[in-house]
């Protein structure tokens, strides 16, 4: 029950948000809050009898189920969805916001859809949690976003659902494969899948990796994504890039590994290629960049580069790196867009250019993003360090022949990656007052608030990483 | 004692929060003093534990936690106590106590002083952290947190943008590093299944018989590598001397004494590993040598007074490896400990000139400054003295080790140490000579300005002269000696390799020899100073002065192309070629719409033309092509 | 008295009538091309019912006259309205639908 | 060549010429014409087939009350060979040859046909009015009905259509 | 057989009504009267149905099923929701008011037909009892010329069409003597007759033409733009539906033993039909228009129920059906509440009338095919139909290509709403219009999430 509720008050959340007209935003982060504490519950009983799975017969014709279980990795998905919409909501409040009923309903749309996506274990639904996690999102960007935020997010919506309609494919040809009967059960895809001859394998690899690498999204898959990030309001790119893009992943580890796992070892060292020339495509990219929404966006591209080859490199150790990592990258990257939106709030521009002097002004921010910065870049002792250390082992682990080239130019990454992120801050922070800012606000307590809650997970799990490995252990 | 070493880490993490957390309402002067206690007393631990550990204490594993347990992966939180990390944590908390001591009267004035101490004492955390490990995780993570102090500390004054760009520069070129020492951990991790010390050298002392030589090779390359990058070796020693930018007791600590030695530490707790590689104990030996002939020469033409400083650090780091390099590990060790104390003091004492020459560090316009500030000039000869190995100052021993296990390994190797060596005792002096004695030649604001630093500066001064002109006799040559202190204590910890023993009438001739030499470059250099003309250089000396254009060479051979290969794939792959592909799609796909939506032309006939064509070609499809 | 030839003359008259469709510019003789098409398939439907000596193909052809009668009755009307409007019954000066 | 060959050669040659004949003739009223005559002429290939009554239908409801209906239309239109626009030859080559595409086509494709047989010439009652009014209204009662269906809705439509508007 | 006798009557009843009264509201009450008394006939027959039984009327020319008369229910019930969403804007067409209403009862009779035929002659004047009505409802705005315009253009190609389709229908006869559907025996046959192979090309051409399939779909846009905007409504969604019932139900019943040599062409029509529709609409400016192409499109998606021989495809059929004339008839009553009729007509709809923005939205997502409206239901079915027929991988992935390309307009429509600032014109809504418009969004959430609905045990 406790796994409806998860999916349900954020639903029920939005609904009463969007007629909320003023206190829209306190309504939703109520609202989020409650789902925060049910996560949190989710979480602490994953394993046990309170989180046991929930099934519904729903479309019996077509075998389809309102199934819904969690495991570790299921539940870490939502406590991090659960800890990363608060914090959205808490940033941006002094902001004035358009009709903010529908902004914050949406957001928690978004929500319970990336709740159903982490907690469904028919296709059905899954494909069906997919799709109401993406369309809110699509609105949000098109309404609030920046200047060019209707070509752009047209594009991401177009692509992403170029790539869920194969996933479709994929799905109801597995389905067919069954005996009938909860034809889209996670159990029955997974046997069908794995009965399937070769050849078979290969297609439905293709067309569920195809919707799963533009979600991630890895090289050369990525292009709506630099651009969706910078156009989005910063509240929904964090959305989008801590918790969308692990649907991706999470997708592979769950509807893509376990279904077909000839094809997975046939293609993993192709797909390893991609997402490691990916890491440092995409490293090499972001030192070019001077808008700073854009630079955080090809990091990120960077990052799921190494959690995506990490999944595909077969060791259990990348695996559990891969989901530690999924979890810390969560946050990272929303500490990173958080000072990012101050920053743009403050400055009132994208452009690394005019930025400049933040420590002067304001360095309370300074400090969270260097402390953000170090996360983003696996400092030891933060959580960025535990989450890539067992992605590099793992990968390094791997039985393809290729492994330690892999890991030497992932590698690369780390040191590009320190280049571009430290490029940013000196930009973002240090240097002389930039001229056309004299008075930069500090920071207000709700957005204090939101980086120390980041700052703590980022240094708690940094030195006591093994909850959350404990926590995805759980099968 | 040893079972309560993690509080040593502790009181300078301690004092981080305090100072870090309280940047905003921390006094200047409490938050000096909280550093400086903190350290204090890790020190008095770290003494504790050193003296149980002389007194024949086992090797010690203090467990705080499982860092990471996933599957076969077991990472546990835990500190080594044994000869070498105590010996470590005796020169860290020690020389860091002085330096912190030093400090609260050098930034004194800074606005920033909280924050400083909070990264000083984060950074003495990370140190300790590096040593004290008892697995290689432990000592990463202890190697990324100095190079984040590093980063922090040499972009401390952050308005200025060359200085954050130093800053960038050395954790990047750490990192370079880093990876070399991540991948050698994935090694060790892949073939021994282990990261701890313990576990692992006891793998490879059981099972030598199991891992090929090249095993052993590759891990130690990768280790070096990660050397490399932490202590400033070629090809990665460029940040050093622009490390510079920090603060003078930071470039003191970090840039001298201690975090920049870490590569020995790193190599000396491997020495089991090393031991199997005779191919990376030579690699390491000439990169060392080339290092410390290069740094030597450039140090010569620097008229920086911390440059020159900087420049000797690489090259006394590359004595150190030299020494790795021909199995010396504990004559590394040593020459760390005497360079920690003599580079600490030099560094203090320039930056003591510096404070009272109101910031300028040029030498040029210095001179004579021996007569406002002589505790100062009587300290820094004292460094000089002992770097440039004029017995019985620390560094005579300690060099002299290094150039006997040189000229043991090889002659040429010797030779070439030699010519370093003496580079060395010349650019010190020249640099002595240049700001102590002649003339003032800086302004006459400055000249009215000169003064002797106070007390809290010159005590570390005093304490770091003595240790530099007495710690020598711990390592006292068998020559001397019935037996090496250190070379005992350590033994337990370090195994050192293959040794050649010199005859004892070699040792003395190869003393004679370089003391000799030695005396005649101080007395060259005092002729070259004597009458300083600071024309522009030509020549050997312009390139020299130019610092070989190490760093002209990298812009042009890696920096800039890799930035016109990022703009390359910014401005063509990625927009033109692949967001243009996907984008391209799109407008086929209306480009297509606009040219299909012209067939509706609106005539009937063409429509039913349009159709008998389509209904031809069903045919030929439905009926020819289709076998039935 | 082959069927074939039946055929071919049926087909062939089919095809006539799709050129006029094709050839011509006035909707009253496309129309009536049409009708020569249907009248190529009552005469197959006549020679197929003399084949399989089964009337029910006749009756078919009644059908399909009633089917053309109905249809010429409102085509005509059709033609008679676009007439009345544009004073014409060229098909090609009707396109202001396209695109 | 029997009696009935010739005939059957004879009308063939009519109904395809006369058919080219509406085809091709410029003036409305000739195709008109043209048209009438191939009526005629598949009315006799029908009289050929032992279909008697269907040849008088056709004759009496396809040239009589059809093809007046065309007559009048056109003649109330006043279209002559003068007004009548031409499409250009190039788009009637196009025609000829995308009909007879067509016919190649089909006629390629039937012929691999194993026909069932040739058509008895000997005379049978299946054409005879009695008989298929037996058929009609035996089996053939609901179509019939439901063509009245279709008259209806025909005729509503030609009120919808042919009455003016007036607003 | 009650229905199609109801309708007859009803219909003459409706024409009579027509010339008695005068006042087109009455009518307009009459018509909606006579429709639910139709429907309520459609049900009572469906009631008075036992379960699996066949009815076979007419030496077999009828041959009436649970199933036909669930079908012919649920059609009678759209035409129904269509008057009650439009009968304010039929009313507004032309002078003939009564006879528009009983040219939809005809076309319902020819609906019905399609639904049960068991011989081709009954098929064919199916067709054409659908098909007549048509060329009018085209043509009737007569101050339009555009209207007559499409009327004339519909006619003619109309009429070609018929010609093939009888030439399909005598060749199939004379290669097998029958025109009873159920009884052709080409299973016997060691080799299949070429005869009967052109005859199913001419079919399947004419039924192209029918439902607006590539190549034969020209007519589609021309007459869809033209008519009026009500009787386009009409005309794609029931008209449209009611010829693939007809497709189907011959080609599954009689040719469903030589499906592999029809199949291929079959498969290709449908990749051109999804190609053509899914392209060209992309770059209309009108919306209309738009949905005249998205109308080829969807058809494409329809087709696949008869490509894929499978009993999933009847079942498609009746979800796609509905699904799609729902979320059409809901757009198109919209639409008729906007002035203009361009993408730009909606530009800042949702700002003026966030209530017509919020049920469009609903509509474009089902058009659209997104999750958890009845139109992402309907592609999943006739989908699930194509991936178990096997051989039609490629057309599925083709087709969804096709869908994401149709994603691009049907959000036009949503940016365009949304996104983008103007001032539309609108009617005023009543509140029975509002409401309708809210049971019409319903409908197609239920629908989407329990399409079971649609297709109840027994049938």
């Amino acid at each position: 029950m406790i796994l409806v509720l998860l999916i349900l008050i954020p639903l029920l959340a939005a609904k009463l948000t969007f007629f909320s007209k003023e206190a829209a935003k306190n309504v939703a982060l109520l609202g989020s809050l409650l789902t925060l504490g049910l996560s949190v519950y989710a979480a602490l009983n994953c394993g046990t009898e309170n989180l046991a799975p929930f099934a519904l017969n729903w479309m019996p014709a077509i075998g389809a189920q309102f199934s819904l279980a969690a495991d570790g990795m299921a539940a870490m998905l939502c406590l991090l969805t659960g800890i990363i919409i608060p914090v959205v909501l808490l940033i941006n409040r002094n902001k004035a916001i358009d009709n903010p009923g529908a902004y914050y309903a949406l957001i928690l749309y978004s929500q319970a859809g990336l709740m159903g996506v982490f907690l469904a274990s028919d296709a059905l639904l899954f494909y069906f949690f997919w799709e109401l996690a993406l369309i809110p999102v699509y609105f949000l960007c098109s309404r609030w976003g920046g200047e060019r935020r209707i070509p752009v997010t047209f594009k991401f919506f177009v692509y992403t659902f170029v790539g869920s309609l194969m996933m479709l494919s994929a799905l109801i040809y597995l389905s067919l494969q069954t005996n009938g009967v909860n034809a889209m059960s996670l159990q029955n895809i997974v046997a069908a899948g794995k009965a399937l001859p070769m050849m078979q394998q290969h297609i439905i690899f293709v067309l569920l990796f195809l919707a799963f690498a533009i979600k991630m999204p890895i090289f050369p898959f990525h292009t709506w994504q630099p651009d969706a990030y910078e156009q989005s309001p910063t509240q929904v790119t964090i959305i989008l890039s801590a918790l969308m893009v692990k649907m991706g992943l999470y997708a592979v580890l769950r509807w893509l590994l376990p279904v077909v796992p000839e094809a997975m070892a046939y293609w993993s060292d192709t797909v390893m290629t991609l997402s490691i020339a990916g890491i440092v495509y995409a490293s090499l990219i972001a030192m070019m960049q001077t808008n700073i929404k854009r630079l955080v966006a090809y990091s990120s591209i960077a990052h799921m580069g190494l959690m995506c080859a990490a999944a595909f490199s077969g060791t259990e150790l990348s695996q559990q790196g891969l989901m530690v990592q999924m979890f810390n990258h969560g946050i990272n990257i929303t500490g990173m867009w958080v000072i990012v939106n101050m920053v743009e709030n403050r400055y009132g521009t994208q452009d690394l250019k005019k930025m400049g002097g933040l420590a002067n002004t304001a360095p309370g921010i300074a400090i969270a993003l260097v402390i953000i910065s170090f996360a983003n870049i696996a400092l030891p002792l933060t959580n960025g360090f535990i989450g890539e250390f067992m992605l590099f082992t793992g990968i390094f682990q791997s039985a393809s022949h290729y492994h330690m080239v892999f890991m030497a130019v992932a590698g690369l990454g780390i040191i590009l990656g320190a280049v571009y992120t430290l490029t940013m801050v000196q930009k973002v922070a240090y240097g002389e007052n930039n001229s056309g800012v004299l008075a930069v606000a500090k920071m207000n307590a709700a957005e204090w608030t939101a980086v120390i809650v980041l700052i703590v997970f980022i240094i708690v799990l940094g030195v006591f990483p093994q909850p959350l490995i404990d926590l995805i252990g759980i099968r | 004692m040893i079972q309560l070493a993690y509080l040593i880490p502790l009181f300078p993490l301690l004092g981080f929060l305090v100072n870090g957390l309280g940047w905003k309402s921390m006094p200047k002067q409490a938050a000096g003093f909280l550093a400086s206690l903190m350290m204090l007393v890790s020190f008095a631990l770290s003494l504790g534990v050193f003296f149980e550990v002389k007194g024949g204490a086992p090797d010690t594993i203090v467990p705080l936690f499982n860092f990471i347990q996933a599957g076969k992966l077991l990472i546990p939180f835990a500190f080594k106590i044994d000869a070498l990390s105590s010996l470590f944590l005796l020169i860290i908390t020690g020389v860091g106590f002085l330096i912190h001591v030093y400090s609260t009267s050098y930034m004194h004035d800074d606005e920033g002083v909280v924050k400083y101490f909070a990264y000083l004492n984060l950074f003495v955390f990370s140190m300790l952290l590096l040593v004290m490990g008892a697995n290689y995780l432990i000592m990463f993570i202890g190697w990324e947190g100095v190079g984040l102090c590093s980063y922090l500390l040499i972009g401390f004054w952050f308005k200025n943008r060359d200085y954050t760009n130093a800053a960038k520069k050395a954790f990047v070129m750490n990192r370079i590093g880093d990876l070399g020492f991540l991948v050698g951990m994935m090694l060790v991790l892949y073939h021994f299944g282990t990261l701890s010390y313990n576990e692992l050298f006891a793998q490879v002392s059981d099972n030598q018989a199991v891992m090929s030589g090249s095993t052993y090779t590759w891990i130690a390359i990768c280790f070096f590598i990660g050397a490399m990058g932490k202590s400033a070796q070629l090809p990665l020693y460029t940040w050093l001397p622009d490390a510079m930018a920090g603060p003078t007791p930071v470039s003191a600590l970090i840039h001298a004494a201690t975090m920049v030695t870490a590569g020995i530490y790193m190599i000396a707790r491997s020495s089991v590993i090393y031991n199997h590689s005779e191919a990376a104990l030579h690699f390491i030996a000439i990169i060392g040598l080339l290092t410390a002939l290069l740094a030597a020469s450039i140090a010569i033409r620097q008229y920086d007074i911390k440059k020159v400083l900087a420049y000797s650090t690489v090259s006394q780091l590359g004595f150190m490896f030299l020494a790795i390099g021909c199995g010396a590990y504990t004559t590394a060790v040593f020459h760390v400990m005497t360079h920690a104390f003599f580079k600490a003091l030099l560094f203090l004492g320039s930056g003591s000139v510096i404070h009272a020459m109101g910031g300028e560090q040029d030498i040029r316009s210095m001179g004579g400054l021996g007569k406002k500030m002589r505790i100062t000039q009587a300290t820094f000869f004292i460094g000089c003295v002992a770097i440039a190995g004029i017995p019985p100052f620390a560094g005579f021993f300690s060099k002299d080790e290094i150039l006997a296990a040189a000229y043991a390994h090889s002659p040429v190797l010797y030779y070439a140490a030699l010519a370093a060596a003496l580079m060395t005792a010349f650019y010190m002096f020249r640099l002595y000579f240049l700001t102590f004695t002649g003339k003032f030649r800086g302004t006459h604001e400055q000249e009215h300005h000169l003064h002797e630093s106070p007390i809290a500066m010159t005590f570390p001064l005093m304490v770091l002269a003595l240790l530099a002109a007495i710690s020598g006799f711990v390592g006292l040559p068998e020559v001397f000696s019935e037996h090496h202190a250190l070379n005992e204590f350590l033994s337990v910890a370090v195994t050192n390799g293959v040794h050649h023993h010199l005859e004892h009438s070699t040792e003395y001739m190869l003393m004679g020899l370089s003391v000799t030499l030695v005396v005649a470059m101080i007395l060259f250099a005092y002729a070259k100073t004597k009458k300083p003309d600071f024309q522009p250089n030509t020549g050997l000396a312009k390139v020299l002065e130019n610092k070989w254009y190490v760093d002209e060479l990298y812009n042009a051979v890696i920096v800039n192309p890799l930035l016109q290969f990022s703009s390359f794939l910014d401005r063509i792959i990625e927009r033109k070629g692949i967001d243009g592909g996907v984008n391209g799609v799109g407008k086929l796909v209306r480009w297509g719409a606009d040219r299909m939506r012209l067939l509706q032309n609106g005539q009937v006939g063409a429509y039913l033309f349009t159709m008998v064509i389509g209904i031809v070609l069903i045919f030929v499809i439905g009926l020819f092509c289709v076998t039935i | 008295m082959p069927i074939q030839y039946y055929l071919f003359l049926s087909l062939a008259l089919f095809c006539i009538g799709v050129m006029g469709a094709l050839m011509r510019r006035n909707a009253i003789i496309i129309f009536m091309s049409i009708e020569l098409m249907l009248n190529a398939v009552n005469l197959l439907l006549a020679a197929f019912s003399k084949m399989y000596n089964d009337s029910a193909a006749q009756i078919f052809v009644f059908f399909i006259m009633v089917v053309a009668a109905a249809e010429v009755a409102v085509g005509l009307a059709i033609i008679v309205m676009v007439y009345r409007k544009v004073h014409s019954v060229d098909v090609n000066i009707l396109n202001r639908l396209k695109h | 060549m029997d009696i009935l060959q010739i005939l059957f050669w004879l009308l063939t040659i009519m109904a395809i010429g006369c058919a080219l004949g509406v085809v091709l003739s410029r003036n409305p009223v000739n195709s008109v014409i043209f048209l009438i005559l191939t009526f005629f002429a598949i009315s006799g290939h029908y009289l050929l087939l032992n279909a008697q009554f269907l040849a008088i239908v056709n004759i009496i409801v396809y040239a009589g009350a059809i093809m007046v209906l065309f007559l009048f239309v056109i003649m109330l239109m006043n279209l002559n060979a003068d007004t009548e626009p031409q499409k250009s030859w190039l788009v009637q080559l196009a025609g000829v040859v995308s009909g007879g595409t067509l016919f190649l086509v089909i006629i390629a494709a039937i012929s691999r046909a194993n026909l069932l047989g040739v058509i008895n010439t000997e005379t049978s009652n299946i054409g005879l009015i009695k008989v298929l009014g037996q058929v009609l209204f035996k089996h053939y009662v609901l179509p019939f009905e439901l063509s009245s269906v279709l008259f209806l809705s025909a005729m509503i439509g030609a009120i919808v259509i042919g009455k003016k508007d007036m607003e | 057989m009650k229905a199609i006798i109801a309708a007859t009557v009803l219909a003459i009843l409706m024409m009579y009504a027509g010339f008695v009264v005068k006042e087109k509201k009455t009518i307009l009450s009459i018509a909606t009267l006579l429709l639910a008394v139709l429907l309520g006939v459609n049900i009572y027959e469906l009631l008075t149905m036992q379960e699996g039984a066949t009815i076979a009327l007419f030496q077999y020319q009828l041959t009436i099923t649970r199933f036909s008369v669930w079908f012919n229910m649920l059609m009678t019930a759209a035409t129904l929701l269509y008057v009650l969403l439009m009968g304010n804007d039929i009313i507004k067409v032309g002078k003939h008011t009564g006879e528009y209403f009983a040219l939809f009862f005809f076309i319902l009779v020819g609906t019905y037909l399609l639904s049960s035929f068991n011989n081709m002659l009954i098929m064919f004047l199916g067709i054409e009892i659908i098909s007549i009505p048509q060329y009018i409802l085209a043509g009737s705005d007569k101050r339009n010329l555009k209207s007559s315009e499409a009327s004339l253009k519909y006619l003619l190609m109309g009429a070609f069409s018929t010609g093939i389709l009888l030439m399909g229908i005598t060749l199939i006869y004379g290669a097998t003597g029958e025109f009873n559907i159920s009884k052709f025996s080409f299973l016997q046959m060691e080799y299949i007759n070429p005869m009967v192979l052109t005859g199913v090309l001419f079919l399947i051409i004419s039924y192209s033409f029918k439902i607006s399939a590539a190549p034969m779909h020209f007519w589609t846009p021309d007459v869809y733009d033209g008519s009026p905007t009500p009787f386009t409504a009409f005309m794609a969604t029931i008209g449209k539906t009611a010829a693939f019932i007809g497709f189907i139900r011959l080609f599954h019943t009689s040719f469903a033993s030589i499906s592999q040599s029809w199949t291929i062409v079959l498969a290709i029509i449908t990749a051109a039909t999804l190609f053509v529709g899914n392209i060209t609409a992309v770059f209309q400016q009108s919306v209309k228009r738009m949905l005249a192409y998205s109308s080829i499109a969807q058809a494409g998606f329809m087709l696949f129920s008869v490509v894929s021989v499978s009993a999933l495809s009847w079942q498609g059929l009746v979800i796609y059906g509905v699904a799609y004339t729902i979320a059409t008839l809901g757009i198109f009553a919209v639409l008729l509440k906007l002035k203009d009729f361009t993408f730009d007509g909606f530009n800042g709809l949702a700002k003026k009338n966030p209530f017509l923005a919020g049920v469009t939205t609903i509509f474009i997502f089902s058009l659209a095919g997104i999750p958890l409206t009845a139109g992402f239901m309907a592609k999943f079915y006739m989908l699930q139909a194509a991936v178990r027929q096997g051989n039609l991988m490629w057309l599925v992935i083709f087709a969804l290509l096709m869908a994401a390309v149709s994603a691009y307009y049907y959000f036009r429509v949503i940016i365009a709403m949304f996104f983008k600032t103007g001032e539309p014109e609108i009617s005023e809504l009543s509140g029975a219009q509002k409401f309708l418009l809210v049971l019409t969004a319903l409908l197609v959430i239920v629908l989407g999430i329990a399409p079971q609905l649609l297709l109840p045990s027994g049938i």
